[in-house]
C-alpha cells in the first residue's frame, strides 16, 4: 500500500467511481430498442409454452425414447453458465486471487441471472406444469411428500438454495456500491439506491460485519456451487443408461459449467468494455487470467471425455461401446465431433499469451466455448437416449419448432434481463476496485500489456 | 330374454353413465353422471356381467363371452367352453368391439337421391319402400330379387331362403372372398365329401406348410396356435427330447414361416409341384403306410412327373431340401400336410400325403355330420351377378361381405350392381358396396343380434345379442322377416316373426328328444354356455383311386409374380376399419397403417425400386401403388402385398389408407403374373420398430433342441464377484406377482397386444403419431432378425412380447420425484397417474422401455368411449403409463377372495395377454408359491428361464423361457 | 507493509550459503535410525519371501510404493501450482517444503520396476487373463506405459525443482507486492507437469489399484487418486511444518500464524474436496445398482473385515479435518494442525492399503510384522531421500521471510 | 449535549487513517467510529474490536440446516415407508445431499441476517459526521469528546496526516458524475 497516496498514482478512488457510475447514466434509444427486442423474443417464447400446456407435450420434437432433450440441455447449460459467477466471486475470492476484482460483479450479475433463465426449464418441460410444486416437501393432508430418493428432488432443493444464495451474495456485495451510486443520484433513482443501500455509510461497524458476512458467504458459496452442478449432473449418472452412467459426471460437469460460465463472461464483458469504455478497469491482465481459467478447464473437460471414452473401451461392455459408437459415428455423430472441436481443440489456442490478450480472437473462442457446451449437454442427453438397452426402441431426436422457440426466449430473457441490470446498476464492484486498486494500477502499466 | 324390455328401459342411461364414469377419468372435470331411474335386477353397478356369444370375424366362428359393464360390453374373452378358442382369442376376435362402437357406422336409414347425395329417411320409409319395391320385383316374376351378403350362420341362411321364397327367388349368394371351396373340391375329388377335415398338429411330429399361414389367418388361427405350441413342446419322442419339425414352403417368410424349423421359398405357383414331390420321394422310398390302403401304381402314377430334380430344377429349391421334407414326413410318427387357400393342386397333394401316410383320421380328421359348405360356390356367384348383368334382377340385397372390395375385376360387380334398378346395402360402417346402394340400412352388428354358427360337426354356436343396440340399427334377419311378412301376409310362409324366434326355434330342434330334457332347459342352457359343444365321431376317409390324376402340368412361372396373402390382422379387408389392428404393428413387417410391397433386394435392384419408393404393380386386372418394403424375407422374383387395405370408403380408419390387392387378382387365386416399376414418388412405411438386430443383449434368448437334449443349457455365471447386493431385500408377505413368458410358444399373432388395448383403455394415436415415437401399446411384441452369422444357430425369427417386467430393483421407481413410480407389497411396480407430474425421467431409466407417455390427452371419438373399461382409469395428457399385471383384475380376485375369507386361488387371476394367448405362452401367478403354475412352469423348464437384461440388477418379475430352434441340417 | 519487507533483499544471499550450512534435520543419529527403518524392512521383505508370504510381501510393497509416491509427487505439484495461482503467502518456504518431497521420486522409480519380479502376485490378469481387456492387461504394456509416464514425471519433477530454486524464482516467491508472474520456465513447467501428473496418476490408479479387481472400473477413480494423492502432500507440508517451526530459530515462517493458517485451510479443503470425489462415485454406484460395479463397494464397506477400515480411513481423512479444521484458532495451533496432519497421513496410507488389499485377500486382513517392518523400511527410505529438501526448507523458512502481501 | 463536541478528520489515504486512529487511541480517546470507502483490515486491527459474532450465527444455521434436513428425509419417508427400486427406506446417501443443500441455505441465511442485526443496518439516519466521500474516495473519522478535549485531539489527528479536521457540521456533497433519467 506504499503508493496509496491519491496524488501519486492512477487511477485514484474517484477515478474508479466515475467510469463505473458512468455506465449508469440514462441509456439511451438503442439500448431500449435492443431490450425490446429482447423482451419480444421472451414474449414469443412465452406464447409457444403456453400453447404447449394447452395442447400438451405433443408439440415437442420428444419422442419414445428420447424423454429428455433440448429443454433439459438448457437446464443444464444455463445452470452451468451460472456456475463461472459463484466461482469467480465465491472461490477465487477465497484465494485473495487478485484480477478478480473488475470481472466478479458482472459475472455474479450474469449468475443470477442465468439460475433464474435455468429455473424455468425444469418447469418447462413437466408433463404437468401445474403441479410442479409436488415436488417441495410442503405439507398437505394426505401426508404425501416428494421421494427424497429422486436426483430431481435434489435439484429442487439444490438450485432453489443456489438461487437463494447467489442473490443474496449478489445483493450484498451491491450495498456499498449503491451507497456510493446513491450518493450520485437523484429523483427515483437516489431512492431506489438508497433503499438497496440499505443506508450503508461505511462505519467502521458495518464493515466488520460485512466482511465477515461475506467471507462466510464465500465459504459456503463455494461447496454450493460444486454441489449445484454436481446434483445436475447425477440427474444422469444415477440411471443406468450408457453414456449417463458413470462415476466421473460429477466433478466433470462442475468443470464444464464453469468452463462455459468463464466463457459467456467473456463474451459479455468484451462487448461491455467496449461499448461502455471500460477499458481502465477491464484490462488484458484480467482477460489474460479469464482465459487461463478457461484453458484449464477445457483441459480438465478433455480429460473427462478421454477419460470416459477410455474406460468404456477399457470395461468391454458390448451395450455401451454400441451407444459410443452411435455417439462418435451415428446420425448425431457431427454434433460430437463438433463438441470436440470447441471444447477441446479451439482452447486450446489460449497456450499462446498473445492470443489470450486479443480480445477479438479470445471473445470468439468464447463464443466457439459456449456452443460446444450446448452442444455436449445435448449429445449426452438426447443421444445416450436414442441408443438405449432395447435396440428394437431406438429413435433419433428432432427438435420441434416450440423447442427451437422456447431456446431464443430463454436467451433474450437472460440478456435482456442483464443488459437492464447493468445500465441500473454498478456492473463493476467500485469498492472492491478500490480495494485491490494497486494491482488495477500495476494492470494498467504498459509493460504489463506487454508481458501478459 | 324375458326381461328384455325392462332392461332396455334403462340400460340406455346405464350406459351414458358408465361411460361418464369411465371418461372422468383422472381429468380435472368429472362428467355429469346420470342416476339409475328403474333398478335392475340383472344389473349391478360395478359389477360385470358375462354373456356368452360367438365370435363372427372369421369363418372359425370362436365362441367368446362378452364382458358387460353397466349395459356396456367392455371387453370380449375366449369362450372356454367351446372346443375351437377354448377360452383364447386373436386380435382381430378382439377387436369386434371397435366394429361394434365404430364412430363410422351408419347412424339411420338413407336414400340416395338423383344426385347420388344421401338423405336420411326413417325407418318406416326405409322398410316402406323396401317391400314395395321387392313387391313390384316379385310380381316382375322368378328370381327378380337376389341376396348377395356374408354368410351368418344356418338360421340366417334359412331366413335369407325363405325371404327370397316369399319373393318367387332363389338368387341367394353367401359370399367369401377367401374361400374353403378349393380345399372342399380336393376332398371331393380324393374322399368323396366336401367337407373340411379338422387337424391335430399336436398329434405330429412333422408338419409340412405348402402355403397356409396357420397361424395368422388359415381356417382357425387361434385353435392352430394352440395345437402348435402343443407340437412345438420339448417333449420325449423316440427316446430323446424333442420339438416338432415344421417346414413352410411358400414365397415369403411371413409369421407363420418364422415359427418354423425352415422357410423354403418357393414361387407361389411352386408349393404344389414341391407338395408333389414330396410324394414323389415317399412313394420312391416306399414310405406308404400300409393300413392306408392306396392305389399304389395309381399313386406312383399320379406323382410321376415330379421327381424331385425335375422339380428342384422347375422351382428353384434343392432336390435334397425336398428329399430332407420327404424323408422326416415320410418317418414321422404322426405328420401333417398343410396346403394354402386358393390353391387347389397343393391342397389335392397334402390331402394324398396326409391319406398316403396313415396320417388321416389322426392328424388331419374328417368328421361326421359337417355342416353344409356356408359360402356359394363360385360358379354360383358368377351366375348371380350374370343375372344381374342381364338386368334380370329388381331388387339386390346386399349385407356384408363387401363384394365390390374383393371381388375380382373380371367378374365386374360394380357393373352388375349398377344395372340392378334397386339395391339395397345393409350393414355397419358404409363400405365400397354401399357405394353401390340406392337404400343403406344400418344392420345390428353381430354382438348385437341373434345368430347361430356351425363352423365344424359338433360346435353349434349361439350367438346372443350382448348389449342393447348401439345405434338406432336393426338385425339383417329381422329386416329380411319384416319385409317377407309385409309381402306375404296371408301364407304363413315364415314361421318366426323375428330373427330371435328364428334362432330359438333352430334351437329347440337342436334339443335332444331323448333323455327327457326339457327344451327350455336346453335352451337356457345353450345361452349361458354360448352353444351346444359335442365331440363328433371322426369318419375314415379311403383315397378314391380313380381320383388320383396326375395334377395339370403347372403354368410356367412368370418372372415377376404379385403374391398376395390375407393380412393377419385386417384379413380380407374386414379388420381395416377397426383402429386397434390398424395400430398393432404386423408382427413380422412391424409396419402400421399401410400396404407395403415386399420385394427381395436383387429384385428391387432389377426393378430399380428403393425402400420406401412407391411401385407400380399392373395387372391385366387392374394397377396399385404401393411403397416398397425390400427384405431378404421373400423369394426373388415375388413381389408380396397383404390384402385388407385399400378401401376408398370404409369409415376414417380404413379409407384411402395403403393399396388393395384385390384389384389386381383373378377370381379364386392370390397370386399373378404382374408387371412392376417404381412410380417415382414415394411414401415412408411407418414402424414403432428401431432396430432389427438385438446385438446380442440378453432381451431374446434361444437355444438348439439339441443342447436342451443334451442337458447342455448356457451356464448361468454370477453377475459379478459374491457379495454385490447393496439394498436390503424386502419382505412380500402375502404375494409378489410374477410372470412366465414361454418365448417358445409364443407365435407373435399379437392377441395379447389387442387384449391389453381393449383392458387398460390404451388409445391409439394413429399413423402420424406412431411415427413420431408416439405409439402406446404397454406391451409389444419384440421382432429381431438373428444376425447373418447366426443363421442355422437360431430360429428364423425371435418374437417375443415385451411389457412392463416389474422389476424388483425397478430403475423407473427411485428416479420419481413424487412417488408416482414405486414398489408395491404384492412386488408389482406401481405407476400412480394422479401423482405423476410428467417429467418422464421414470421412462428414461426404464432398460425395456416399456413405459409410455400422455403426449396429448387421450382422444377415444364417441361411441367408442363406450368401449373403455371402467376399472381402468383413462389416463390424462402429461401422464406416464404402463402395464400393470392388470391390477385390477388382481384386486377384484384379492376382494372377491376376502369376502370369502380365503387367499386368491392360482390361476384366478388371469392378465388380459395371458388370458387371450392362443398358444398359453404367458401364466401369471405367485412368485411366494411355488406350487402355482406360473411357478412350476419356471421349474419343469430347466436351463431354459432367462431374465431380460439381467446384468442390470433389476430382478424383473417376468421369467422368460428361451425360444427353441433345431440346428440345421443345411443343403 | 514495506517495513516487513525489508529484512527479505539483503537477507537473500545468506539465505543460500543457509541452504548449505544450516541443516536442523541432518543430525548422524537421525540418518542411522533410518537406515536401520531400511535395512528392518528389506529384511522384512526377504523373510517374507523366505517364508512363502510373498502374497502379502508383494501387497504390502504395493501399498506403500503407491503411499510415498503419492507423497513425493503431490508435493511437486503443490508447488506448481502454488506458482500458477501465484500463491506467495508463505514466501519461498512453502515452495521449498513442497519440493522437499521430491526427493523420494527417483528411488520410487526404481521402486515401481520392483513390481516386476511380484506381478504373478499382484495383478490377478497375469495368470488369468481377461479375454476382452487383454489388450490392455498385459505385462509388457503395462510397464512400458507407467515405466514411461513415471520416468517422465521424475524428470519434469526434477527439473522444475531446479528451476524453482533459483534466485530468480526464490526473489519471486519472498515478494508478494506485484501481480508480476513467475519466471518463465516455471511459467513453462508448472503447468506442464500438472497436465502429466493428472494423466500420469490416472494411468497409475488404473493400472496398479484398479486393474487389481479387473471386473470392476470407475470413471474417476482416476481423478480420485491423484487428488488424495495431493491431499496427502498437503499434510504431509502441514506435519512437516509444525515439527520444523519448533527446531528453528524463534521467527521463521512457519511461526507466523498465517502460514499454518493458510496450510490448515488447505488441508481442510481438500480433505473436503476428497470426500467429494469419493461420494461422487460412491453414490453413483449405489443408485446404480450394477453388480459389476457394486461388488467392489461392497466388499469394503458392507462386510467385515474391510468394513471398519474403511471407516476409519474416512474418519481419519475427513471427519476429524472438517470437525477439528473447521474454526481459525484450531488451524493455528500448531500441536492441533500437527496432529490432524498426520491423522490424514495415515488415513490415506489406510486407504491405499483398503483399496488394494481386498482386491487380493477378500476375508482376511494381512497385518503384522511384515506389513509392518516394510512400511518402516519405505518410511526410512522416504524421509531419507527428502532430509536435504527438508532441510531447503528449513533454510529458507529462517531466512526468506515472506512479505506481508495482501 | 452541552460540552461535547464532535470532531471529524478526513485522510486520503488507508494509512493515514490507521495513523490517525492509532494515535487516538494512544491518547485514549475511545469514542470515535471510523468511515470507510473500502473494507481494510488494518483498520480493523487499528481499531481492535472482538471478531464479529456473524462467524457464530452462521454456525448454527448450518446446524440447524443439517437437522432441518434429516427431520424431513427421514421424517417423509418413515411416514409411509414407501419403497422405491429396492432402496432402503431410509437412504443415506441421497438425503445426506438434502442435508447439505439445506445446511448452506440456512447457513446463507444466517449470514445475511446476522449481518443486518449486528450492523444495524437498514439504518435510516446517518451517524454524525457522515460525508458523501467516504463513501467514494475519503476515510474519515469521527471523534466525539469534551470540549476541552478537543484541541487535542484535533491536532492529533492534524498531525496523523488528515487532510481536513472539522467541528461537526454539514457539508454539501460534490457529486462527480449526475445521475438523473431523461
Amino acid at each position: 500500500m506504499a503508493a496509496a497516496a491519491p496524488e501519486i498514482a492512477a487511477p485514484t478512488f474517484s477515478d474508479v467511481d466515475r467510469s463505473v457510475l458512468r455506465v449508469m447514466q440514462a441509456p439511451g434509444v438503442l439500448y431500449w430498442v435492443w431490450i425490446a427486442f429482447c423482451f419480444t423474443l421472451v414474449a414469443i417464447g412465452a406464447g409457444f409454452w403456453t400453447r404447449q400446456i394447452y395442447t400438451g407435450m405433443g408439440v415437442t420434437g420428444l419422442r419414445q425414447p428420447v424423454m429428455w432433450a433440448v429443454y433439459i440441455t438448457n437446464f443444464v447449460f444455463w445452470v452451468g453458465i451460472a456456475h463461472s459467477g459463484t466461482l469467480i466471486s465465491a472461490i477465487l475470492f477465497l484465494f485473495r486471487t487478485r484480477w478478480r476484482t473488475a470481472v466478479y460483479r458482472a459475472a455474479e450479475t450474469m449468475t443470477l441471472f442465468a439460475v433464474l433463465t435455468a429455473g424455468l426449464f425444469p418447469l418447462i418441460h413437466l408433463g404437468r406444469t401445474w403441479f410442479f410444486y409436488w415436488l417441495l416437501p410442503y405439507p398437505n393432508e394426505r401426508y404425501l411428500q416428494p421421494n427424497f430418493r429422486s436426483p430431481l428432488v435434489w435439484d429442487a432443493f439444490a438450485v432453489s438454495t443456489y438461487l437463494t444464495i447467489s442473490a443474496l451474495f449478489l445483493f450484498m456485495g451491491l450495498v456499498p456500491d449503491v451507497a456510493s451510486a446513491r450518493e450520485q443520484a437523484h429523483g427515483w433513482r437516489r431512492a431506489f439506491y438508497a433503499i438497496l443501500a440499505l443506508g450503508w455509510q461505511g462505519t467502521d461497524r458495518q464493515w466488520r460485519h460485512y466482511s465477515m458476512a461475506y467471507l462466510l458467504m464465500a465459504g459456503l458459496a463455494t461447496p454450493l456451487v460444486i454441489s449445484v452442478h454436481s446434483v445436475v449432473s447425477w440427474d444422469f449418472a444415477m440411471a443406468q443408461l450408457p453414456g449417463w452412467h458413470s462415476t466421473i459426471f460429477a466433478p466433470y460437469f462442475v468443470a464444464g459449467a464453469i468452463f462455459s460460465g468463464v466463457a459467456m463472461v467473456i463474451t459479455l464483458l468484451v462487448p461491455m468494455r467496449k461499448l461502455w469504455g471500460l477499458e481502465d478497469l477491464l484490462t488484458p491482465w484480467h482477460f489474460d487470467n479469464l482465459a487461463k481459467v478457461v484453458l484449464l478447464t477445457s483441459l480438465v473437460v478433455t480429460y473427462s471425455y478421454a477419460t470416459e471414452s477410455f474406460m468404456v473401451w477399457y470395461a468391454g461392455d458390448p451395450v455401451e461401446q454400441m451407444t459410443f459408437h452411435m455417439r462418435y459415428f451415428g446420425p448425431w455423430g457431427w454434433m460430437f465431433w463438433m463438441m470436440v472441436l470447441c471444447n477441446c481443440v479451439i482452447p486450446l489456442l489460449l497456450f499462446s499469451p498473445r492470443i489470450r490478450i486479443n480480445l477479438a480472437v479470445l471473445w470468439i473462442i468464447s463464443i466457439f466455448v459456449n456452443i460446444g457446451m450446448w452442444t455436449e449437454r445435448f449429445v449426452i442427453i438426447a443421444g445416450s437416449q436414442s441408443t438405449n438397452f432395447e435396440p428394437s426402441q431406438w429413435a433419433f431426436y428432432r427438435p420441434s419448432i416450440t423447442e427451437i422457440m422456447i431456446t431464443a426466449g430463454s436467451f433474450a430473457w437472460f440478456l435482456g434481463l442483464f443488459s437492464l441490470f447493468a445500465r441500473f446498476l454498478p456492473i463493476i464492484s467500485m469498492t472492491e476496485l478500490k480495494e485491490g486498486i494497486t494491482w488495477l494500477r500495476q494492470a494498467l502499466r504498459k509493460d504489463y500489456a506487454k508481458a501478459a | 330374454m324375458s326381461d328384455a324390455f325392462s332392461r332396455r328401459s334403462f340400460l340406455k342411461l346405464a350406459a351414458a353413465a358408465g361411460a361418464g364414469a369411465a371418461l372422468a377419468g383422472c381429468r380435472p372435470a368429472a362428467r355429469k353422471l346420470i342416476p339409475y331411474v328403474v333398478p335392475d335386477e340383472n344389473v349391478i353397478p360395478g359389477v360385470a356381467q358375462f354373456y356368452a356369444t360367438t365370435c363372427a370375424e372369421c369363418p372359425a366362428g370362436c365362441g367368446v363371452i362378452a364382458r358387460v359393464r353397466e349395459g356396456r360390453v367392455v371387453k370380449l374373452e375366449g369362450n372356454p367352453a367351446d372346443p375351437v378358442g377354448q377360452g383364447a382369442i386373436c386380435a382381430r376376435g378382439q377387436a369386434a368391439l371397435q366394429g361394434l362402437y365404430n364412430p363410422d357406422r351408419l347412424a339411420s336409414p338413407q336414400l340416395r337421391g338423383d344426385g347420388a347425395a344421401l338423405a336420411n329417411i326413417s325407418w318406416e320409409q326405409a322398410l316402406k319402400m323396401l317391400n314395395e319395391r321387392l313387391a313390384a320385383a316379385a310380381r316382375g316374376g322368378k328370381d327378380r330379387v337376389a341376396f348377395l351378403g356374408a354368410p351368418g350362420g344356418p338360421t340366417f341362411e334359412k331366413i335369407v331362403r325363405a325371404w327370397l321364397g316369399v319373393h318367387d327367388s332363389t338368387r341367394a349368394v353367401f359370399y367369401e372372398a377367401l374361400a374353403t371351396e378349393p380345399a372342399r373340391a380336393a376332398a371331393q375329388q380324393l374322399f368323396g365329401r366336401r367337407d373340411l377335415p379338422v387337424y391335430r398338429l399336436d398329434q405330429a411330429e412333422v408338419l409340412i406348410s405348402f402355403g397356409a399361414d396357420f397361424l395368422e389367418t388359415w381356417q382357425s388361427p387361434v385353435e392352430l396356435a394352440r395345437q402348435y405350441a402343443e407340437f412345438r413342446t420339448p417333449r420325449r419322442r423316440r427316446g430323446s427330447l424333442d420339438i416338432g419339425r415344421a417346414y413352410y414352403v411358400g414365397p415369403r417368410l411371413g409369421l407363420t414361416a418364422a415359427r418354423c424349423d425352415e422357410w423354403i421359398a418357393a414361387a407361389p405357383g411352386a408349393q404344389a409341384q414341391i407338395a408333389w414331390s414330396v410324394l414323389h420321394v415317399m412313394i420312391a422310398e416306399r414310405w406308404i403306410s400300409q393300413n392306408s390302403h392306396v392305389d399304389l401304381p395309381a399313386l406312383t402314377a399320379m406323382a410321376a412327373a415330379h421327381d424331385p430334380a425335375s422339380v428342384s430344377a422347375r422351382t428353384g429349391v434343392p432336390a435334397e431340401t425336398i428329399r430332407r421334407m420327404g424323408e422326416a414326413f415320410g418317418k414321422a410318427d404322426g405328420a401333417v400336410a398343410l396346403a394354402g387357400t386358393h390353391d387347389e393342386s397343393a391342397t389335392l397333394a397334402a390331402y394324398v400325403l396326409n391319406a398316403v401316410t396313415g396320417n388321416a383320421g389322426r392328424t388331419m380328421v374328417f368328421l361326421d355330420g359337417a355342416p353344409p359348405e356356408p359360402a356359394t360356390r363360385a360358379g354360383e356367384v358368377e351366375a348371380a351377378l350374370g343375372a344381374m348383368h342381364d338386368g334380370k334382377v329388381d331388387v339386390l340385397l346386399i349385407a356384408g361381405g363387401n363384394p365390390i372390395f374383393s371381388m375380382s375385376a373380371t367378374m365386374d360387380a360394380a357393373g352388375a350392381f349398377q344395372r340392378v334398378p334397386f339395391v339395397v346395402w345393409c350393414g355397419g360402417v358404409p363400405d365400397e358396396s354401399a357405394n353401390m346402394a340406392n337404400l343403406l340400412l344400418p344392420a345390428h352388428h353381430p354382438l348385437e343380434a341373434w345368430r347361430d354358427t356351425a363352423p365344424r360337426a359338433g360346435v353349434n354356436g349361439l350367438g346372443q345379442p350382448v348389449m342393447q343396440p348401439v345405434f338406432p340399427s336393426r338385425a339383417v334377419g329381422d329386416i329380411l322377416l319384416a319385409s317377407a311378412h309385409a309381402n306375404a301376409p296371408a301364407a304363413a310362409v315364415v314361421s318366426w316373426k323375428t330373427a330371435a324366434e328364428a334362432v330359438k326355434a333352430a334351437w329347440l330342434d337342436l334339443a335332444p328328444r331323448a333323455g327327457g330334457i326339457d327344451a327350455e332347459d336346453f335352451w337356457t342352457k345353450a345361452r349361458e354356455e354360448g352353444g351346444r359343444f359335442q365331440d363328433a365321431k371322426a369318419s375314415a376317409v379311403k383315397l378314391d383311386s380313380a381320383a388320383l390324376k396326375a395334377p395339370p402340368a403347372p403354368a410356367p412361372p412368370a418372372e415377376l409374380t404379385l403374391f398376395a396373402y390375407p393380412q393377419i390382422f385386417l384379413y380380407d379387408g374386414r379388420g381395416a376399419d377397426k383402429s386397434w389392428l390398424q395400430e398393432i404393428p404386423e408382427p413380422i413387417a412391424q409396419i402400421v397403417w399401410d400396404s407395403w410391397a415386399e420385394i427381395h433386394p436383387d429384385t428391387a435392384r432389377q426393378l430399380r425400386v428403393a425402400a420406401d419408393e412407391l411401385i407400380e404393380l399392373r395387372t391385366e386386372h387392374g394397377i396399385i401403388e404401393a411403397p416398397a418394403l425390400i427384405s431378404e424375407r421373400v423369394r426373388p422374383g415375388v413381389i408380396a402385398v397383404p390384402l385388407g387395405q385399400g378401401h376408398r370408403s370404409f369409415g376414417r380408419y380404413a379409407s384411402d389408407r395403403g393399396a388393395n390387392a384385390w384389384a389386381l387378382l383373378a377370381p379364386g387365386a392370390l397370386s399373378i403374373a404382374v408387371a412392376a416399376k417404381p412410380a417415382g414418388m414415394s411414401r415412408a412405411l411407418v414402424s414403432p420398430l428401431g432396430k432389427s438386430d438385438v446385438m446380442g443383449r440378453s432381451i431374446v434368448e434361444a437355444m438348439s433342441i439339441e443342447e436342451l437334449a443334451r442337458g447342455a443349457a448356457p451356464a448361468a455365471e454370477p453377475l459379478a464377484p459374491e457379495p454385490y447386493e447393496m439394498y436390503p431385500p424386502f419382505p412380500y408377505p402375502e404375494h409378489k406377482w410374477g410372470m412366465t413368458i414361454d418365448t417358445n410358444a409364443c407365435t407373435g399373432c399379437s392377441a395379447c397386444v389387442a387384449a391389453c388395448y381393449a383392458e387398460n383403455n390404451v388409445p391409439v394415436v394413429g399413423r402420424e403419431a406412431v411415427d413420431q415415437g408416439r405409439i402406446r401399446s404397454w406391451i409389444r411384441i419384440e421382432r429381431f432378425f438373428p444376425e447373418k452369422h447366426k443363421e442355422g444357430r437360431a430360429p428364423l425369427a425371435y418374437l417375443t412380447p415385451m411389457l412392463c417386467q416389474q422389476c424388483n430393483h425397478a430403475p423407473c421407481e427411485p428416479v420419481c420425484p413424487v412417488f408416482a413410480s414405486h414398489h408395491t407389497d404384492e412386488g408389482l411396480n406401481a405407476q400412480i397417474y394422479n401423482r405423476c407430474v410428467g417429467t418422464r425421467y421414470c421412462e428414461n431409466n426404464c432398460p425395456y422401455k416399456v413405459r409410455r407417455f400422455n403426449w396429448f390427452p387421450p382422444e377415444f371419438p364417441a361411441p367408442l368411449d363406450l368401449q373403455l373399461n371402467p376399472d381402468v382409469t383413462v389416463r390424462s395428457g402429461g401422464v406416464m403409463e404402463k402395464c400393470t399385471f392388470c391390477v385390477q383384475r388382481i384386486q377384484h380376485a384379492e376382494i372377491a377372495a376376502r369376502a370369502e375369507s380365503r387367499a386368491p386361488r392360482d390361476g384366478e387371476i388371469v392378465p388380459a395377454c395371458a388370458q387371450a394367448c392362443p398358444a398359453r405362452a404367458i401364466s401369471f401367478g405367485d412368485m411366494n408359491d411355488a406350487s402355482s403354475a406360473m411357478m412350476r412352469r419356471r421349474a419343469t423348464n430347466p436351463g431354459r428361464g432367462f431374465r431380460a437384461l439381467e446384468e442390470l440388477n433389476t430382478q424383473p418379475a417376468i421369467v422368460y423361457l428361451r425360444d427353441l430352434y433345431r440346428e440345421k441340417e443345411r443343403t | 507493509m514495506t517495513a516487513n519487507s525489508e529484512p527479505v533483499r539483503p537477507a537473500a544471499p545468506r539465505a543460500s550459503r543457509g541452504a548449505r550450512g544450516f541443516a536442523p534435520l541432518a543430525g548422524n543419529s537421525q540418518r542411522a535410525v533410518l537406515a536401520v527403518l531400511v535395512a528392518a524392512g528389506i529384511a522384512g521383505f526377504a523373510a517374507a519371501l523366505e517364508r512363502g508370504e510373498a502374497a502379502r510381501a508383494w501387497q504390502a510393497y504395493l501399498v506403500n510404493l503407491l503411499f510415498f509416491l503419492g507423497v513425493a509427487q503431490g508435493g511437486v505439484v503443490v508447488a506448481a501450482a502454488f506458482y500458477l495461482t501465484q500463491a506467495r503467502w508463505a514466501g519461498a518456504a512453502a515452495f521449498r517444503l513442497a519440493e522437499a518431497f521430491s526427493g523420494f521420486l527417483p528411488l520410487g522409480f526404481l521402486l515401481f520396476w520392483g513390481l516386476y519380479f511380484g506381478r504373478t502376485l499382484i495383478f490377478p490378469w497375469v495368470l488369468h487373463p481377461v479375454a476382452q481387456k487383454a489388450a490392455w492387461l498385459n505385462t509388457p504394456f503395462l510397464f512400458a506405459r507407467d515405466g514411461i509416464g513415471l520416468l517422465a514425471m521424475t524428470l519434469l519433477s526434477t527439473w522444475l525443482v531446479r528451476v524453482s530454486r533459483s534466485r530468480r524464482a526464490r526473489a519471486w516467491a519472498t515478494d508478494s507486492s506485484d501481480i508480476a508472474m513467475p519466471p518463465p520456465a516455471i511459467r513453462r513447467l508448472a503447468p506442464a507437469l500438472a497436465l502429466a501428473f493428472a494423466a500420469v496418476y490416472s494411468l497409475i490408479a488404473f493400472d496398479l489399484v484398479m486393474s487389481l479387481a479387473p471386473v470392476w472400473h470407475s470413471t474417476l477413480f482416476g481423478a480420485y487418486f491423484f487428488a488424495a494423492s495431493f491431499l496427502s502432500a498437503l499434510a504431509a507440508m502441514a506435519l512437516t511444518a509444525v515439527i520444523l517451526r519448533g527446531r528453528l530459530g524463534p521467527a521463521n515462517a512457519f511461526t507466523m500464524p498465517k502460514v499454518l493458517h493458510d496450510l490448515g485451510k488447505l488441508v481442510f479443503a481438500f480433505s473436503v474436496f476428497w470426500i467429494y470425489l469419493l461420494f461422487a462415485q460412491y453414490i453413483v454406484i449405489w443408485y446404480g445398482d450394477i453388480p459389476v460395479e457394486t461388488f467392489f463397494i461392497v466388499q469394503r464397506v458392507y462386510y467385515a473385515p474391510w468394513a471398519p477400515l474403511s471407516y476409519a480411513a474416512v474418519i481419519l481423512i475427513f471427519v476429524v479435518p472438517f470437525v477439528v479444521l473447521l474454526g481459525a484458532r484450531p488451524k493455528r495451533t500448531p500441536p492441533i494442525l500437527g496432529a490432524v496432519a498426520a491423522g490424514v497421513l495415515a488415513g490415506i496410507w489406510l486407504e491405499r492399503y483398503v483399496l488394494v488389499v481386498p482386491s487380493l485377500s477378500q476375508h482376511v486382513v494381512p497385518f503384522g510384522w511384515i506389513e509392518l517392518l516394510i512400511s518402516l523400511g519405505f518410511l526410512g527410505g522416504f524421509v531419507l531421500c527428502v532430509i536435504t529438501g527438508l532441510n531447503m526448507a528449513a533454510a529458507a523458512a529462517r531466512w526468506e521471510l515472506p512479505a506481508e502481501g495482501h | 449535549m452541552s460540552g461535547t463536541v464532535e470532531i471529524i478528520a478526513t485522510f486520503a489515504g488507508e494509512e493515514q487513517c490507521v495513523g490517525g486512529i492509532e494515535a487516538l487511541r494512544a491518547a485514549r480517546a475511545e469514542d470515535f467510529h471510523v468511515f470507510a470507502p473500502i473494507p481494510s483490515e488494518h483498520i480493523e486491527k487499528a481499531i481492535g474490536r472482538r471478531r464479529s459474532p456473524v462467524r457464530a450465527f452462521v454456525l448454527i444455521g448450518g446446524i440447524l440446516g443439517v437437522l432441518t434436513g434429516l427431520a424431513i428425509t427421514i421424517g417423509t419417508s418413515r411416514e409411509w415407508n414407501m419403497v422405491a427400486g429396492g432402496k432402503p427406506i431410509i437412504s443415506w446417501p441421497p438425503f445426506i445431499i438434502i442435508c447439505f443443500e439445506l445446511m448452506i441455505l440456512f447457513g446463507g441465511i444466517a449470514a445475511v441476517l446476522s449481518f443486518l442485526l449486528s450492523a444495524q443496518v437498514p439504518a435510516f439516519e446517518s451517524l454524525p459526521g457522515y460525508s458523501s466521500r467516504f463513501c467514494g474516495d475519503r476515510f474519515g473519522v469521527a471523534v466525539r469528546c469534551e470540549e476541552t478535549e478537543a484541541q487535542k485531539i484535533e491536532s492529533i489527528l492534524g498531525v496523523a496526516g488528515a487532510e481536513e479536521v472539522r467541528r461537526a457540521q454539514a457539508q454539501p456533497s460534490a457529486a462527480i458524475v449526475d445521475l438523473r433519467d431523461g
